[in-house]
């Protein structure tokens, strides 16, 4: 395996989805070939010693020609820095790295739950699903804070012909209030479903209690502080369930699980 | 004169290593992790994650939190144990030609001594990094690094238990970290390496807690770079011994430094998970640097400092 | 509950600062060098450059190098003695009306009893901070800061030479910085301050020579932070009297941190170099935070952690 | 006095003189008015806290609407990061700082001598000269490495009707060799010069050299390392002549010095 850390990769395009919300097209064929949905890069956002470390992000899209998207919202120094990136710019881009999702059984509907910028690997999740022949129900459930934020990204969904509902926190678009509020009024609890999520922890904490009520498998993809993303520094455990003192690691054993793999608290 | 292909070899008691490219414990995993970006077998050695006698599972999260230049880790020394990285870590190693150090950490020194004796005899090790940072918890867990004394019994304690080459490595958490290195020597170590990291903390002022849920952690990095640049320098005056200077290298320009300042080797932590090819940037970069100083040997530039 | 105006009062012995914004030694002058960026009378405090009884010329050149997200520095404690800092420089800030505190160095214990005799009685003068990091000349160089002994025997010495309120400054470079702090305590200290530089070094790879005409220096900055952060909490539960907390201390949130750690004041050193009026921005978050927060005391932060 | 430092100031205008040389404008109204030729200004290169110290620079050229140019070559990550500034984009930048040029008497003959960079303070001194009403010859004697270099600031004196002689280390444009060999071939050594000069520490001590054996007096401009620009760190410190210990500090007793108040070693 050969990885994209020998020379940084191009921005292609810088665009700004809302006020804070950032989305980069990187050339990096040796991404774009391999990646999964549900994995994801390291990306380094400093070109000095501060902010030190690599942040990942989901892989958001991948295309053809080699690009690879990420799709990310401004928390903090590093995002800050690559919100400011424009095109024409160089960033080291290292991946793709961790496991993805996988599709337990063909023939299930399958849901895609995201929330906020856990919307940004369902994109790519989608398009492979509809790639691999599926053809059963596909839906996207997305949650935002507003409308600006889920416009254009619904759009992208829309246009892969995958149907969508949305809920924001605001009200500003589709459901006032939260996309697990969705969830029994687009699945049918006659159907067969499998679930594949990403969102903050609580969400995906409500997404996996109907699941498990309705016996619909689920994946969820987590978050943790990373340092190296592939490994060795063991800085992103998580608890198993049933033994809270065994860990596991989200960058190697992740970022996606079995719902039944994670500890909901 | 052009030199066409300094020579990097370095020895480390009867340790024999290709060049001073090592990689430092609890960065670079069990080796494996770096296979893809790496050529195992030309690095200087790979000192893989400390081991203790049985598995442990580490510290609860967060573990690590990224600060100025640097980080904090608490790791809690999470490893898989000695049977287990014999059975399912070395042999990947061994056969990636990889030069082994193992880095070992106890409780006790009943624990070093038991775990040497176990590790020695096993094909494909080639040394032992004694982790004298942790807590002796038969002295209310007070650090064997931190005192002269239990450093001492801990290296003797190993010595005896194994001919294999021994480089205990420092804590910088300490007034006079060449006491300890003159302690460690005058145990039996055939080289020390230093440093480890410094004890830090950090704080959310929004939650008011600490970040990491054993609330300390070590701090590595760049940011540590002066001190262990000043430690590595004091202590290779000290001792006899060869010295592997560790902390926050991350460029050729950063190992060259230490090696001036009087290290025999060198070890790449915190850097391997920015860059994963680091270490192997560092080889070129030193050997880079012999040929434009016009320098045959690695011998030349070890120590080299004009004060 | 609508938290107008905060109250960020706190006291160190007798010493009653408005609140607990100071400057650290070294980094701030003499005061009159900032008077056109920030209004002295409203900092808790101006914590001097370091005076000792005579003039002093300090280190020759070069004294400062920048080093990953801090700096090193040997500048040698250059100062203009006790005498011309009474005559020249005091006036000015008693005219600025700000509370001052003088940092005092010496070479011996008589050395330090002495300057404190000197400055007592002195109008305009709040308190001292004793810097213990200084070489004891009479004990081969050990600094006093490194040794609970000799630090004791240094505030019980300026203790007996001044009624005036005696914080003592710390130096990081040990082992147990708990110990000492104890021991100056029992000492007489009315509140510690902590931490001073850790002993760094630089190398300039291409000449390899020290970068440093001092070869060693003190590194200082937002790379110390963790270091700084973790012993004031372990010394702010160690001690009963007030903890000063310096270190890398940049914004709001950095001040904070310290004091949420249990620090009932903070000292801003480098980052004065960087933004010269870092003292007043902090002044203005952390009464920001308090509101937010709904503290109407600045006690309701110090020592706040959940750990 | 009020300083520049509650807001960032704006750069108006990023050029670059050569492959390594880059010249700034930067908007700064109260640094602009009250600047002296010779004076530096403390400039933030970092966004984050690396590099963390700023770094000083000469004030190139002030003008009447507010804005004052830096001309600096990029010789580490400082330099590097002001290089990849561009227009439109905001830099903390302090001062005027330190003690500038002082002309010792109206009606001598100068001969502003630059090397390198150390050019960058001369224009704006030549211009001052100029506008104090000097009726003396005012000459410009400058070293650079190359043509490339040195083109089109010769230019910049040439337009202020500065007569100027140039030395190449390349002997690409003028003399090939040294600024200090154009000295006896442009100053009239029967004549009364004064001699203000910026550059390497050679070069400064060869022309020290001849206005000794000459009898000029003559001002340099110093370099060290600076943490603060400000007299606050001590950090600037350079011998003072008679006695080794005892020590001046180039951002506040200077950085122009009369020569005799340095030690040429
Ligand atoms: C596998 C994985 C995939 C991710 N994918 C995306 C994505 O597609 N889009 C996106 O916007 N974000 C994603 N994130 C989160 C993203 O990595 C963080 O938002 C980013 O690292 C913050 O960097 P910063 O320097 O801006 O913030 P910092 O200044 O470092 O921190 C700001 C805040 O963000 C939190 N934070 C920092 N790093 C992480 C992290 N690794 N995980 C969770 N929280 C963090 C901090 O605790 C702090 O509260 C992903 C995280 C992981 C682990
Ligand atoms: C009063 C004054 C005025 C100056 N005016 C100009 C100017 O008009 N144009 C210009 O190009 N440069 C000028 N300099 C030098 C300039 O400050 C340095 O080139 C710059 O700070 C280097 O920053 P860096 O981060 O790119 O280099 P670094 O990565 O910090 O260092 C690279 C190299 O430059 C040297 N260096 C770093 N800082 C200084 C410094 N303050 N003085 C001397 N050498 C240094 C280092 O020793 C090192 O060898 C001036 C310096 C002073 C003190
Ligand atoms: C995540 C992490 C885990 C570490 N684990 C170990 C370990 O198991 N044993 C050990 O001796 N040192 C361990 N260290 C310390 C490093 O080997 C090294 O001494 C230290 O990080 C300083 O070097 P650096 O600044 O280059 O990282 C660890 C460091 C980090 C960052
Ligand atoms: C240039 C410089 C000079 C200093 N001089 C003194 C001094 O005279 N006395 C003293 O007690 N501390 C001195 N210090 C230490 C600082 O007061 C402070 O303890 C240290 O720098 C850590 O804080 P910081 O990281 O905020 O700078 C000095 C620090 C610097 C950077
Ligand atoms: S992020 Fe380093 S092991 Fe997962
Ligand atoms: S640069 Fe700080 S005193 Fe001169």
């Amino acid at each position: 395996m050969e990885h994209s850390l020998t020379r940084p990769s191009e921005v292609i395009r810088s665009e700004a989805l809302g006020s804070d919300i950032f989305r980069l097209t990187i050339m990096a064929p040796q991404i774009a070939d391999t990646a999964q949905p549900g994995q994801f890069v390291m990306v380094q956002a400093a070109s000095g010693q501060d902010p030190l470390l690599r942040r990942p992000f989901s892989i958001h899209q991948v295309s053809g020609n080699g690009t690879v998207q990420i799709l990310f919202k401004v928390v903090g120094r590093g995002t800050r820095l690559l919100a400011a990136t424009t095109k024409g710019d160089f960033l080291s881009v290292f991946g793709p790295l961790g496991k993805g999702f996988t599709l337990a059984k063909q023939n299930k509907n399958i849901a895609m739950i995201g929330g906020g910028m856990g919307i940004a690997p369902l994109l790519f999740l989608g398009k492979w699903i509809l790639r691999s022949g599926f053809s059963g129900k596909l839906i996207a459930l997305l949650g935002a804070r507003n409308s600006a934020e889920i416009n254009s990204l619904q759009e992208d969904f829309n246009h892969l012909g995958i149907t969508t509902a949305i809920a924001t926190d605001d009200g500003s678009r589709g459901h006032h209030g939260l996309v697990t509020q969705l969830m029994l009024q687009h699945m049918d609890p006659g159907e067969e479903w499998q679930v594949l999520t990403c969102g903050p922890y609580p969400m995906m904490r409500g997404v996996a209690e109907i699941c498990q009520g309705m016996n619909w498998p689920c994946q969820v993809s987590m978050e943790t502080m990373m340092a190296c993303g592939m490994g060795a520094c063991l800085g992103c455990a998580i608890s198993k369930p049933n033994d809270l003192h065994s860990y596991q690691h989200v960058c190697k054993d992740g970022p996606v699980f079995a719902m039944s793999e994670i500890v909901w608290k | 004169m052009e030199i066409e292909k300094p020579n990097l070899r370095v020895k480390i008691g009867s340790l024999n290593l290709q060049n001073p490219v090592m990689t430092a414990s609890g960065t670079f995993g069990y080796g494996e992790e770096f296979a893809s970006y790496v050529n195992l077998h030309r690095l200087g050695a790979v000192v893989v994650k400390g081991i203790s006698m049985q598995p442990r599972p580490g510290n609860p999260p967060p573990r690590i939190v990224e600060t100025a230049c640097g980080m904090l880790n608490a790791i809690g020394l999470e490893n898989v144990g000695a049977e287990r990285f014999l059975a399912e870590k070395l042999p990947y190693l061994i056969k990636a030609n990889a030069t082994v150090i193992v880095n070992v950490l106890g409780d006790s020194i009943d624990d070093y001594q038991a775990l040497a004796e176990r590790l020695h005899g096993n094909d494909g090790i080639s040394a032992l990094e004694i982790n004298i940072s942790c807590p002796n918890v038969k002295k209310g867990g007070v650090a064997f690094g931190t005192n002269p004394e239990m450093a001492q019994k801990v290296t003797e304690a190993v010595r005896k238990a194994t001919d294999l080459p021994i480089i205990v490595k420092l804590t910088p958490n300490v007034t006079d970290i060449t006491a300890i290195a003159k302690a460690v020597e005058a145990g039996g170590a055939d080289g020390v390496s230093l440093i480890n990291t410094l004890l830090g903390m950090a704080i959310d002022s929004k939650t008011r807690r600490p970040v990491l849920a054993n609330v300390v952690g070590g701090l590595s990095g760049p940011a540590v770079k002066p001190v262990a640049l000043r430690m590595v320098w004091q202590v290779a005056q000290a001792v006899e011994i060869p010295v592997v200077g560790i902390g926050g290298i991350c460029s050729a320009e950063d190992a060259i430094e230490f090696l001036i300042a009087g290290a025999t080797a060198i070890e790449v932590g915190t850097a391997n998970f920015i860059n994963p090819r680091t270490t192997e940037d560092i080889l070129v970069g030193i050997s880079d640097y012999l040929k434009e100083n016009k320098m045959d040997s690695i011998q030349k530039l070890i120590g080299s400092l004009q004060t």
